[in-house]
């Protein structure tokens, strides 16, 4: 599927805008102004937003607790972002979630979920509500190498197979669950070997720092699955350039091994295409860029200034009032 | 109005809410083709088909994470454990996944699950297999934990279970399931969250909920040759828990007795009791008591079970001592 | 590794010793001196008999709640099952664990468990004792096709890859899991072929019905796990001729099937083959089997002869009393 | 005596038990070469090697379940837990096997595991991260469930714990890593099951036990100054639950207030409160007082958070209301 420049500059416009969210995320983690665990995404933008570029308004998208870049594009603002960071009324789950749980169910993005694995099961049954509903939906659902070693990612996979579920899995294998790399947590060191143990058909995107190359594995895996095939597995191989989250001491990784990655930045990547293809001139780009950053400066405004949630509404959401 | 058994009612609640609502399904461990465990959905895999009673692989995480996310893109699940025993194996998503969504986005996602599973001792199943937990289940805010004594109760707090918006865990209990009591024809609802008078009574409260409301109930009937007139108050849901029908029985009786059938320790009884400390302090007469398991494993040997599980003559005993 | 007659002989007593225990055991179960649940392993006898015959002292073994055989190729005698099956205080476990906790650990048995696919971690755990403390010992964990679907499963075989544990990991697939075929819960209809998602050599014995095939098929898998090679998975066809458990009422299948299955009868063929090739007399055997009977009703009526746990022993074993 | 830090006072348990005892291990996520993501074994990894400071892979079933399997066979693992929300995962080995085995195998197994989990909120980390479930696993006899309030007490009591022939479920609470106190030098042992007078008084009862305890002792603190003599009773295990203490205190002062940092309904409190009643029924002279946690699911933001949270001014305000 090629696109047309302006495709491309939106697909870059998400990339960039996720880095800098990001950057300042963590900026703002400093000053304090951000709480609890802060997982950035900065290294594997590609990943997401190539697959969310896929994805057609009925598929359904889920992920882990690195969730921001996710969000993002599957089109919540750089102002409801910031503003969840900042646990404001005004922040997509309403300063309840922070930063590993943003959803926008209206979009058909279930979110951001923490506990490592366990939105794989709630993935296979979102699948089961569309093929039991007869919807054409695909649920995309993303996960870590970390998490392919825990046991809910073995009950939910197996059951996608079992019962056929439209159910895409996509590991995004940035090498390291926190300090563990694959070699040291998992027994084998493909992820996609693992689908071979429940017949689903795999697949893996060797270079996930390429946003063109995880779109051309994105697209016959999601077709896959759309044509009623059952679930497909697709693994995608990336890199994250910051730690497992704020406050990580890095001791498991060489500094060395972290900056021969930094030369595959998926944002560099993709500038290089873009202007050596002359799809897009530098000027463009740094239009794109100083956009995003001015984006995510007023985001940031929008959070400060937003409202705290109101303390006597504590108790509301605790549960669904009766209609 | 006839007089059925529990298990009668349970079946038949499922079947009434399966055809009133398309959207509500079963899946489980052996609910379809072998009927249920405790033969409560037999008939069912017949008439519904296997796209609504859904046998499932051993993999209770699954099953209740696929239905926590059937139940969030509308499907109304019904996740069946076989015993609350294996709910260890899906803690997770029954405590930390299902009862938390909807606070945690915003109020943006709802789980309309039931989850039924079988809890209770008494058939020498051994230490595994024979545990009445309930209590752990509901310290969690955001699930509501239902445990009917009674075959109307059952029925109508059922319906209201699959009909509720909020994430439930239905606790029924194998001892039950022959126990019969007369059921209102036609469409019977029983509202979540209210306790009940079974019995009338003036001279002790004695409350209970599940196996041992019938205990209770024997117990009375007992006393009551006795001139001692009990009243037994059913709690029927242990969250949220309606202290309103105990402590207005026990303003009237200034003595309490509560007997579940689990341990003591961070019981259903020390609930009860603290709460009836704090909201009818002055109305105490006497030490309420509590009548409960021994707090071991259970064992497997009949009589050793047995002199662990509270009995009738324990009860009886625990009301005389608080006269 | 041929056979002498004698140990031949030995083989065929076991088979035949499990053979008459669960037949009666099922008898004793209808007369009401049985509770619970009671799992038999009539028509898997070769399995257990063909894995335990090979194994040394230091090697661990470990099974599911269908333990009964296992238990007598470890060294039980029919006494010890006997009484523990009817709750008596010299049963294997002193009437606490019942038919699906039965362990001797001075003979390195370490039981039967009833929750489905737990023991797999315990295994992993075990093995990992030994290697820890340099010794030879392989443990040897089964277990069903059932278990295989759990997140236990999974855990426990990707660690033992991880760490290299000495384990050799044996499923015993009689093709149901309850009254689910493999098919039904499965992504995969060879278990083996879950072993490749962990990278683990493995290796399937079509015919669990014939003891040296089993034989063959479990001694180089043991050879592989003892020469430090790390874990090896087998996988045993086999079939069980009575319900899961006690009152099945076995919807899930045919009688044709289990006809057909009972002609592959794993007794039949032995006896057969030894006659055949004049290992041994028909005299001999049928001594074999006269023996076994006797021995069963000595062990019943020490069975109930025995006495019951005493009642003020009921706190016993729930904590290892500081020494 | 030396100030030190709970962390401080932690580590050096486990350092001194491992440099004491070879079969003294401890496996978990990010305990190696990470340091602990809460710094505690920092320096364990290249001092006693991989082989006794193992990383294990995302799977707490397995890393529970192995250590029980290791206990079984002599070593003395420690399994760490992240955080006590992830135990949920591993919720069937914590609870229906650890605390079962003992018994179940008439004495035959012993289960010497330490399983180390954080609990708390505080920490803005949103609602599955953030629990204080600790009363939960308390209800389960079988079970050793520990929680220090002061360095000394956690590192006395994590060192008797490690020598225990039982397993201990061990609850750190991230908060308290930078309390300090004084820890006695040389081998300090306390025993497990002893409450402790913290700080003496003479017009309230105040009962707490982790975190609570230090707002407990400052609570105390603030009072004193208005003239209001608080007793400090700090449980520091919840099974054993010993009530000697508090009762002696309760006896004393005739009013108590019990504070935990979890939520009240089937929390600590109520098991405290109910037993005071039971065993110091004639001594009451004001309805005893809960502290607790709003019953909700912990929300992101911080200031409803904080409110959701009991804090200090919370244990005053109960103190002087039971006065
Ligand atoms: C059940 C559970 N265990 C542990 C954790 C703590 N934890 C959070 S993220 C993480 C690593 C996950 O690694 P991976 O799946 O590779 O994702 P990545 O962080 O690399 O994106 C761990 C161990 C958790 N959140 N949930
Ligand atoms: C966690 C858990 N879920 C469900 C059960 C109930 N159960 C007992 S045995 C069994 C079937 C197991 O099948 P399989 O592993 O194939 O072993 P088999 O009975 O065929 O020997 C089930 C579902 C259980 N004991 N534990
Ligand atoms: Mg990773
Ligand atoms: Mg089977």
């Amino acid at each position: 599927m090629t696109l047309k420049k302006k495709e491309h500059l939106e697909l870059y416009r998400q990339m960039v805008l996720i880095r800098r969210i990001e950057q300042r995320a963590a900026e703002l983690y400093q000053e304090g102004l951000i709480g609890g665990f802060l997982h950035l995404y900065i290294g594997q933008e590609a990943v997401s937003t190539g697959i969310v570029s896929l994805r057609k308004p009925v598929d359904r998208v889920i992920t882990a607790y690195r969730d921001h870049g996710v969000a993002i594009n599957c089109g919540i603002s750089a102002k409801e972002v910031m503003a969840e960071l900042l646990g404001k009324a005004t922040g997509i789950s309403k300063g309840r979630g922070g930063s590993m749980h943003m959803a926008d169910v209206s979009k058909n993005y279930w979110g951001g979920h923490a506990i490592v694995g366990a939105h794989l099961p709630l993935a296979a049954g979102m699948a089961l509500g569309d093929q039991y509903n007869g919807n054409d939906g695909v649920t995309i659902c993303m996960f870590g190498d970390g998490a392919t070693n825990i046991g809910f990612f073995h009950e939910a996979v197996n059951l996608s197979k079992v019962w056929d579920l439209p159910v895409l899995w996509i590991c995004e294998n940035n090498q390291y669950g926190m300090g563990t790399t694959v070699k040291r947590a998992s027994a084998v060191e493909q992820m996609r070997q693992k689908a071979e143990g429940y017949n689903i058909p795999n697949a893996r995107c060797e270079d996930g720092m390429d946003i063109l190359k995880v779109r051309e594995a994105v697209e016959p895996a999601l077709e896959h699955v759309r044509s009623g095939k059952g679930p497909f597995f697709l693994e995608i191989m990336t890199y994250r350039f910051e730690g497992h989250s704020m406050g990580d001491p890095e001791r498991y990784r060489e500094k060395d091994e972290v900056q021969t990655w930094e030369k595959t930045d998926p944002i560099g990547v993709y500038n290089r295409y873009l202007v050596k293809q002359e799809i897009a001139t530098k000027a463009n780009l740094d239009k794109v860029e100083t956009d995003a950053e001015a984006e995510v400066v007023e985001a940031i405004e929008f959070a400060i200034e937003s409202p705290e949630p109101a303390l006597d509404t504590l108790h509301d959401y605790t549960y669904v009032e009766a209609a | 109005m006839p007089a059925i058994t529990m298990r009668q009612a349970i079946s038949d609640a499922l079947w009434e809410e399966m055809e009133r609502d398309e959207k509500v399904f079963i899946m489980g461990e052996e609910v379809g083709v072998w009927g249920g465990t405790y033969a409560v959905t037999k008939g069912f895999y017949d008439h519904f088909g296997e796209k609504r009673v859904r046998d499932a692989p051993i993999a209770e995480a699954v099953i209740v994470g696929a239905g926590i996310g059937a139940a969030l893109v509308g499907l109304r699940p019904i996740s069946e454990l076989m015993t609350i025993n294996f709910a260890f194996v899906a803690m997770d998503h029954i405590v930390n996944e299902a009862p938390k969504l909807h606070a945690m986005f915003g109020g943006q996602m709802k789980v309309p699950l039931v989850i039924r599973a079988v809890s209770g001792g008494g058939r020498q199943l051994g230490a595994t297999h024979s545990q009445t937990p309930d209590a752990i289940f509901a310290h969690f805010p955001g699930l509501t934990v239902i445990a009917p004594g009674t075959p109307a109760d059952a029925k109508g707090l059922l319906k209201s279970a699959i009909r509720s918006d909020n994430p439930v865990l239905f606790i029924e209990n194998a001892l039950l399931y022959q126990a019969r009591g007369e059921v209102p024809e036609g469409e019977h609802l029983v509202p979540i969250g209210e306790s009940k008078v079974q019995r009338e009574g003036s001279d002790v409260t004695l409350v209970s909920y599940s196996s041992m409301l019938q205990t209770s109930l024997k117990a009375a009937e007992q006393l009551e040759k006795e001139g001692i007139s009990v009243e037994v108050v059913d709690l029927r849901c242990l969250r949220p828990l309606d202290m309103g029908p105990v402590v207005e029985s026990f303003k009237k009786t200034n003595r309490a007795v509560i007997a579940e059938e689990g341990w003591g320790s961070y019981g259903v009884g020390s609930e009860v009791a603290t709460r009836l400390y704090e909201e009818a302090f002055d109305y105490v007469d006497a030490p309420i008591k509590r009548v409960n398991q021994q707090e071991v494993p259970l064992p497997y040997n009949r009589a050793l079970e047995h002199s662990a599980l509270p009995q009738l003559a324990d009860v009886v005993a625990a009301v005389k001592e608080v006269l």
